[in-house]
């Protein structure tokens, strides 16, 4: 059996979106493996351990797990994403974050066993200032930009980002800071409503999602003038506003929805033989779709994994290799039933951090649907190059890693 | 005046054993009998098991990790252990504890207004009592509206005897009511018990290391000894009791010693030695 | 500058407001800590608790249903009605007293006459073992919760603070709500705990077990009594809270919000409850306000806490506690 | 009575030293309620000084503005010819002045062994590293102050309940740690208040040879609040009566029981 | 009669003060070290060190550390996520610093340091009591976690604000870092802790010790019979705060490796040692050890047999595991509410005397 475990949480605080996100996850390798008797003819075991967005729990979950010779690791939480690195390195298992985690771990010349492509936190602050400009005929001079961010180290990231970027565009950047949980944020959005900012770019997770948003509406902030990154724009975050969240956008780096061809053969194999993970409720949204992406590039590594050395029961050193080959184009992802679903991408041995793309997102509170209102966008690589070289230049340095792929 | 004999027994306590923690045992086969209408006397030194008794009769052994674990206890015919001390009170057995235990954030007023907590009898019925204590209790009409933590030891002594009466009890368990309280006071909270007892028939069972006192105003007594029962019988026929007369009273054969006398010597227990 | 004083005096005004709807959750706390000495941590849990059934039964979700799926393999979901908000309610309010019940039962019954801190362990075991009960019960996804009480700016407050000071006041409609419901609670609550034969039995209670229970107060009815009101202060405060964010496991947490103002208000008054929330919200929203911005933010969670630890320097039972007695 | 020169005889014909502490003009409100009212008497090196008065008089009061626990409102305490400043409790403990409480006070959670021990803190100094190590000084200091405590275990005879946690005592025993306790400070002045409530006469028999024997081997000080009329006026050199806060009587027992104020206020009929 | 003391005389005061007077005891005692210096070292891999023994230490240290304060000194502190991360920020910021240093010394300092920040959020201790003093100490919570989260220079400037535990040795042994074995760390941990626990010990047997009970029982009395209340408490906050401190710098850099100020110091830190102390039991260093053990082992011990066992749902299996611990906790305090040291007490006292009931 190839062995990916499902670091989830369906507890705690942050347990209404880990629970679309596992089901998306082990629902896509549930599919493989009734569909397709696994990959490559492999079976995939996905133990499932809860972790409750805690660090202690993350630990225990990835000590039982590795040894049974585990691929890939995805717990979704920065935290643990810190507290993992150097374990994975160490024990040489993938640790897979796409669109959290550490984000100077797109430098494969530095983190070997990390990948967090199709997208990371800078990206996600580049591609939503570049919409902004976008919206504004490029020019943001004079604009006035708040970040109302989770006071924690994953809301503290897109921070040095978006001050470099303010700095090239000419807008002002106000950052408001809530403190998780966020129950309370008057204080902040009558700051904002003080302030009159033209955009709101929110950098949230869990209840402060909801509480932003209906405050916003409260004070009626325009609701299409507001961007939460991806953690930030699922349809539980929107939900307790109701009708006034509607126009509310957020980024995503993969499609949403349930109209995907693979959604037919998830029904037959899946849902209707009552194999599913979940309730069944979540089908399509966000976190859901998220949740099958991840799923879904790694079972590609481990298939290209696969392809490259020849023989179905992968090691995990192998699935490495499977991950910094790669080559994830349009046409297979039409072939898996995603078309459009994600942006292509090709993995290198330093580059672990994809074409760093990402899209709006639409709010319509009347369909109680999310879709599309932009196409992929690029993150700004001139800004962010450096800073990505930067950060995992101190990571290479305090722990005495010397860089690869020269 | 009152006769033992022609009475019907209200409380009976037969051969009770106390385990504290599962391990210390306290009473060690414990039997009493209180007679209706009378008071009875509980006598006996420090650690004897006085309180433990009146305890285990009130059914509040239960909060300090003890229990009653043979024998039983019969008011009226019923198993006390089956019932609620609130039960008890309702039904006209109330304790006065040892140590007062007054309410100290509630004023004086307060305290003695919940000791009628289970009386249903209307506001002008209690009012009535209220002002029974006050005359029994002069110092606590004067105190009424301070917080009885901050009212003297004798005064909440007070307090403590006067709650128990406001529940217009039929039997009253009161462990130690003259600690504290100066010798004047004692004999008149002696004075109210027999009042009451005589002229409301109530009945007590009185927990006392005053035993001069007690066997004064007594009908009956026993006395205890390590968790056992070692003497009992008619206050008058105790008072008599040359043993009693040593070891309690503090008389000799040639009246009462002086205190500074007793360090020339020390006396044993006969009955124990 | 002008500016400046009338930004400060709408995020006073928003102070109040937020300050009141964490006296809904403190009051839960002085309720039981009055009556029984017990410094109940499930409070919070409590309200997330009567918020996930409230919801649960409007939305005739069926109990257990995760459980029961997982069990028996089948795809429970919702018996397919609707119960109106008000029935809702009030077969909440049956809810939480059979919870009150089987707490006095199954735990307080037993701890008669332990150490406060042995209590407030117990409490704390309570929270945990209710925050799974209720994700059990009702599941762990978040729920939206209406009652139909309005939300978002108050526009005549808006328009007549604009005529006034060329700047319309941001004041929520749901805050309003919550400021009435308070005062209602406080007045009654007050009343009963002060003038009424109970009200001064649960004052003894917390004073002395032994000696309640001597004086033939039945500690059994007095805690269900208790906590049966606590309950529904606890479904009051759930909704408020609700309405707002959603009813999530983070729900629970705002007894972290309740404990400053309990502490300033003093943990055995119940118009301290009030007053301490009206205090350390305005506090907490004007230091935000002014000197937040200066050491970077977020600074409302802690400064509660030192707001209040300042006051108790001064009182150390809490403006409107009862005295502590020190006397030998 | 203010020479504070040579002894007195007293009417039990043994004789007590100079004046140790003078309490002067001592007034304590709380409130509107007056617990003292300019109430001034003194205590004379190795006397066994009684306080007695009907309940509420102030007594216990009267004590603990001698231990520092209460600030007399007006007034002045003497000590040792010297004013006493404001001091807090734990330094007027230090001046050799040690007490027993009315409701008892012990240290529930700790054994007899420790709560006596918790007497000689004062005299006690080993600092905290050295303890935390167990090294010399922390170990020799405590197996000699565990042998003072072991003398003063013998004497008051408590010897099997050393290891026992005080809260599972019966009162009696209760009282007689407490009296140790105060007894392992060495004190200058011993403050007993009702240290005989709640005993038998054969309880307070021992009582009695206890307090009399440190008075007469170490000459300690004793003030005795007691309202068991037969030991006051055995065991007191002098004795104060307080009524409702005010001084109604000082003078040796004889005098006292004499006195009518006294019978009226506190007595109710002449004592035997 | 398995378990006796009778026979087992002691001719000096020395001797009765020991920490085990009793044989049979110390016996026990001795095995238990035996076998975690000699044996369990060489068969311990990576899960049990990472899942059980290593958090296991660590939270047997804190625990001490809260029960000094807590079970002996009678203040209740709802702080000690806080003052961990005090620990935890110290011995990093002194890791990175001075890297040559052994990691033993900057543990220590880490302590020292918490000691201090510690005595002065105890100061108002003075004033305030009981539960009072238990919310007042959630500021020096929030505070501290807020200070660590807000100012940089805490973190090293790096971009989240995670503090990740460089490689550090002793002895050329790697202690902190991924290359650290198992034996290791638990190694390490173990040391510290029996120190820890050593000098808890002399503590509360001594002047010290009684000083902190006496305030506990009745601070009142406490002072009228000369105890300081300032000082006597200002210790226990110190030498609380100082075991509490290593707990902390362990917990970051031997046993996570990485850490987030909030999620790994938060609230939830504090109440769970608090639980340790008190299911273990108020005023008893076993009480520490054995409160620990329980609240480490019980969740992974739940899980193995909810989800490994019986193969139930993860998300089922958590929601019962948080009612199974909460209604164990509830139970255990009815049962004795002085904790599992009582228990064992009271088992011993039966063994004494058995085979009679009493
Ligand atoms: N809660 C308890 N736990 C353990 N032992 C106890 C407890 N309460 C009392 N005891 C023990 O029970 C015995 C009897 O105590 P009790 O209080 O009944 O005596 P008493 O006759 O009332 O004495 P006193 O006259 O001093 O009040 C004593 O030896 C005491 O140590
Ligand atoms: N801290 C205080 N606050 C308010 N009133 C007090 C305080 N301490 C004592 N009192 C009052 O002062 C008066 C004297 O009390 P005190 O305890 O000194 O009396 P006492 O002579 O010792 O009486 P007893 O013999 O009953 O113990 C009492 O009326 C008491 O209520
Ligand atoms: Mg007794
Ligand atoms: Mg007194």
């Amino acid at each position: 059996d190839l062995t990916v475990p499902n670091l989830s949480y369906r507890t705690g605080s942050y347990a209404a979106n880990g629970i679309p996100y596992a089901d998306g996850f082990a629902d896509y390798f549930t599919l493989l493996n009734e569909r397709d008797g696994g990959i490559g003819g492999e079976k995939v075991a996905v133990p499932e351990c809860e972790t409750a967005y805690n660090t202690e729990k993350g630990v225990e979950c990835y000590e039982s797990t590795k040894g049974q010779a585990a691929l890939a690791y995805n717990p979704l939480s920065t935290g643990i994403t810190y507290q993992l690195i150097p374990k994975v390195t160490a024990d040489h298992h993938v640790l897979y974050t796409p669109g959290y985690g550490r984000t100077s771990s797109a430098n494969g010349a530095v983190f070997e066993w990390v990948f967090n492509y199709p997208a990371n936190y800078w990206d996600g602050a580049s591609v939503a200032v570049k919409y902004m400009l976008s919206q504004n005929g490029d020019d943001l001079k004079g604009k006035k930009v708040a970040l109302v961010y989770h006071n924690s180290a994953y809301g503290k990231e897109p921070i040095r980002t978006l001050e470099e970027l303010a700095k090239k565009h000419g807008f002002e950047l106000v950052t408001i800071a809530v403190d998780p949980p966020g129950q309370e944020q008057k204080s902040q959005w009558l700051q904002i409503r003080r302030e009159k900012p033209d955009y709101v770019l929110m950098w949230g997770w869990g209840v402060m999602n909801q509480v932003a948003i209906q405050e916003a509406v409260n004070i009626k902030f325009p609701m299409d003038h507001m961007i939460g990154v991806w953690w930030s724009g699922s349809e539980n975050d929107v939900g307790p506003a109701g009708e006034g969240a509607n126009g509310y956008k957020a980024l995503s780096f993969h499609g949403v929805g349930s109209d995907y061809p693979i959604y037919a053969d998830l029904k037959k194999y899946v849902f209707d033989a009552g194999k599913a993970a979940g309730a069944g409720d979540n089908l399509g949204n966000v976190l859901y779709s998220r949740g099958m992406y991840a799923a879904m590039i790694i079972s590609e590594a481990i298939k290209t994994a696969q392809e490259k050395t020849g023989h179905a029961a992968v090691t995990p050193e192998e699935v490495r290799d499977g991950f910094e080959n790669l080559n994830l184009t349009e046409a297979r992802l039409t072939e898996l039933g995603l078309p459009g679903f994600a942006q292509e991408i090709h993995a290198t041995c330093a580059d672990h951090g994809g074409p760093g793309t990402a899209m709006i997102l639409q709010w319509d509170a009347a369909a109680k649907k999310w879709s599309a209102v932009s196409d992929w966008i690029e993150a700004d690589k001139d800004v962010l190059d450096p800073l990505i070289a930067e950060d995992s230049a101190a990571f290479a340095k305090e722990g005495g890693i010397a860089e690869r792929c020269k | 005046m009152f006769d033992a004999a022609k009475t019907e027994t209200l409380l009976e306590v037969n051969n009770i054993e106390v385990i504290y923690n599962h391990v210390i045992l306290v009473l060690k086969g414990v039997s009493l009998s209180v007679p209706k209408g009378g008071i009875t006397a509980l006598l006996g030194g420090n650690g004897a098991g006085k309180t433990t008794t009146l305890k285990a009769i009130s059914n509040l052994l239960h909060s300090e990790r003890g229990e009653v674990t043979k024998g039983s206890i019969l008011y009226r015919g019923e198993r006390v252990q089956d019932m609620s001390p609130a039960d008890l009170v309702r039904k006209g057995v109330i304790q006065v504890m040892e140590g007062r235990h007054c309410f100290e954030h509630l004023t004086v007023e307060e305290n003695l207004l919940t000791g009628a907590y289970t009386r249903s009898d209307g506001r002008a019925a209690i009012a009535q009592d209220l002002e029974m204590v006050y005359t029994y209790f002069p110092r606590l009409k004067e105190r009424r509206k301070s917080q009885a933590g901050y009212t003297s030891g004798g005064e909440q002594q007070m307090v403590a005897m006067g709650r128990a009466l406001m529940s217009r009890p039929e039997t009253i368990l009161l462990d130690e009511p003259s600690m504290g309280l100066a010798p004047q006071l004692v004999e008149q909270i002696f004075e109210i018990v027999k009042a009451v007892n005589e002229g409301e028939g109530v009945t007590f069972l009185l927990a006392e290391q005053n035993t001069n006192v007690a066997l004064r105003y007594a009908h009956f007594g026993y006395i205890l000894e390590s968790g056992r029962v070692v003497m009992d019988g008619p206050a008058a026929q105790l008072r008599e009791n040359p043993d009693v007369k040593e070891f309690y009273l503090g008389m000799s054969d040639d009246g009462r010693k002086s205190f500074r006398d007793v360090r020339s010597y020390r006396r044993r227990k006969r009955w124990l030695a | 500058m002008l500016d400046q004083l009338t930004y400060a005096s709408e995020a006073a005004l928003n102070g109040l407001m937020a300050g009141v709807m964490y006296s809904l959750v403190a009051l839960g706390f002085v309720l039981i800590y009055k009556s029984s000495g017990v410094f109940n941590y499930a409070q919070g849990v409590m309200a997330l608790f009567a918020a996930l059934t409230l919801v649960g039964i409007q939305k005739g979700q069926v109990p257990f249903a995760h459980l029961i799926n997982a069990v028996t393999g089948g795809h429970l979901e919702t018996f397919g009605w609707q119960v109106p908000a008000v029935l809702a309610i009030l077969l909440t309010i049956v809810v939480m007293i059979g919870m009150a019940i089987v707490i006095e039962t199954l735990v307080l019954k037993h701890l008669v006459n332990q150490a406060p801190i042995i209590l407030f362990m117990a409490t704390i075991g309570l929270a945990y073992f209710l925050e799974g009960f209720g994700d059990v019960m009702w599941g762990a996804d978040i729920k939206t919760l209406d009652v139909g009480l309005p939300q978002g700016i108050n526009e005549t407050i808006e328009s007549v603070t604009d005529t006034w000071f060329g700047y319309g006041f941001f004041i929520d409609n749901l805050d309003i709500v919550a400021a009435i419901v308070s005062v209602a609670l406080v007045t009654a609550l007050t009343l009963f705990s002060q003038y009424s034969k109970q009200g001064r039995a649960l004052r003894a209670v917390a004073d002395d077990h032994q000696a309640a229970l001597s004086v033939g107060i039945s500690l059994r009815f007095i805690w269900v009594l208790v906590w049966s009101i606590a309950g529904f202060v606890a479904l009051v405060a759930g909704i408020m809270w609700g309405s707002k964010s959603g009813v999530q496991f983070s729900l629970s947490m705002i007894a972290l919000k309740a404990l400053p103002v309990l502490m300033l208000g003093g943990f055995t008054s119940i118009p301290g409850a009030i007053v301490g929330g009206l205090i350390i919200g305005m506090g907490e929203k004007l230091f935000e306000f002014f000197v937040g911005p200066l050491i970077g933010g977020a600074t409302e969670n802690w400064f509660a806490y030192v707001l209040a630890l300042f006051f108790l320097v001064f009182r150390p039972q809490g403006l409107f506690g009862e005295r502590i007695i020190e006397r030998v | 009575m203010k020479d504070t020169g040579a002894g007195i005889t007293t009417a039990e014909g043994g004789s007590v030293g100079p004046v140790l502490m003078e309490l002067r003009n001592i007034t304590l409100r709380f409130g509107g309620v007056v617990a003292i009212k300019d109430i001034s008497f003194d205590i004379r090196e190795g006397e066994i000084r009684a306080i007695i008065g009907p309940n509420g008089a102030g007594k216990s009061s009267m004590l603990n503005v001698i231990s520092g626990f209460y600030v007399p409102t007006e007034g002045e305490v003497w000590f040792r010819g010297e004013k006493r400043g404001p001091m807090k409790p734990y330094q007027v403990a230090r001046l050799g002045i040690a007490r027993t409480f009315q409701n008892i006070a012990l240290f529930d959670g700790m054994s007899v062994l420790d709560n006596i021990m918790t007497g000689r803190l004062t005299l006690m100094h080993s600092g905290l590293l050295s303890q935390a190590m167990w090294w010399g000084k922390a170990a020799a200091e405590e197996d000699e102050h565990r042998e003072k405590v072991e003398k003063i275990i013998d004497f008051l005879e408590i010897q099997n309940i050393r290891k026992t946690p005080v809260g599972r005592l019966p009162y009696g025993l209760k009282k007689r740690v407490e009296l140790a306790r105060a007894l392992a400070a060495e004190p200058k002045i011993l403050l007993l208040d009702e240290p005989m409530a709640g005993m038998n006469v054969e309880e307070k028999e021992d009582m009695c040879r206890f307090i009399l024997d440190v008075n007469d081997e170490f000459g300690t000080t004793t003030v005795l609040i007691e309202h068991d009329m037969g030991v006051v006026m055995d065991l007191s050199d002098r004795v104060v009566v307080m009524d409702y806060g005010r001084k109604i009587g000082d003078g040796p027992p004889d005098e006292v029981r004499n006195n009518q104020d006294v019978i009226d206020a506190y007595l109710g009929v002449a004592h035997a | 009669m398995f378990y006796r003391e009778a026979g087992d005389f002691k001719t000096s005061y020395r001797a009765d003060s020991q920490t085990f007077p009793i044989r049979l005891d110390r016996m026990g005692y001795v095995a238990a070290l035996v076998v975690a210096y000699g044996i369990v070292p060489f068969v311990i891999d990576d899960y049990w060190a990472n899942a059980v023994f290593v958090p296991f230490l660590i939270y047997a240290i804190a625990a001490i550390g809260l029960n000094i304060l807590v079970g002996y000194a009678g203040q209740v502190s709802l702080g000690t996520g806080g003052f961990m991360a005090v620990g935890a920020y110290a011995v990093y910021k002194l890791m990175t610093a001075f890297p040559d240093v052994p990691i033993l010394i900057h543990v220590l300092l880490a302590g020292g340091i918490t000691a201090a920040v510690g005595v002065l959020f105890g100061l108002p201790s003075l004033r305030i009591k009981g539960f009072y003093l238990a919310v007042a100490t959630l500021a020096a919570q929030f505070f501290l976690v807020w200070l660590f989260n807000k100012v940089p220079w805490f973190y090293n400037y790096s971009a989240s604000g995670q503090i990740t535990a460089p490689e550090r040795t002793m002895f050329g042994i790697f202690i902190t870092g991924a290359q650290t074995t198992a034996a290791a760390k638990y190694l390490f941990c173990l040391i510290i802790l029996t120190l820890v626990a050593l000098m808890a010990r002399n503590l509360t047997r001594g002047t010290v010790g009684r000083k902190w009970m006496a305030i506990r029982d009745m601070d009142i009395a406490a002072e009228i019979i000369g105890v300081n209340p300032l000082s006597a408490k200002v210790t226990a906050f110190a030498v609380s705060s100082f075991f509490i401190g290593i707990a902390g710098a362990l917990l970051f850099s031997v046993y996570l490796g990485a850490a987030e100020v909030g999620e790994a110091f938060g609230i939830n830190k504090s109440f769970l040692i608090l639980f340790m102390v008190i299911i273990g039991g108020l005023g008893s260093i076993f009480g520490s050890f054995a409160g620990a053990a329980f609240l480490v082992l019980l969740p992974v011990f739940l899980k193995n047999v909810l989800v490994g066992g019986f193969g139930w749902p993860t998300d089922v299996a958590a929601h019962l595991e948080l009612m199974i611990v909460g209604a164990l906790i509830v139970v255990f305090l009815i049962v004795e509410p002085h904790g599992l040291a009582q228990l064992w007490r009271i088992a011993k006292e039966k063994l004494r005397l058995w085979p009679f009931p009493h």
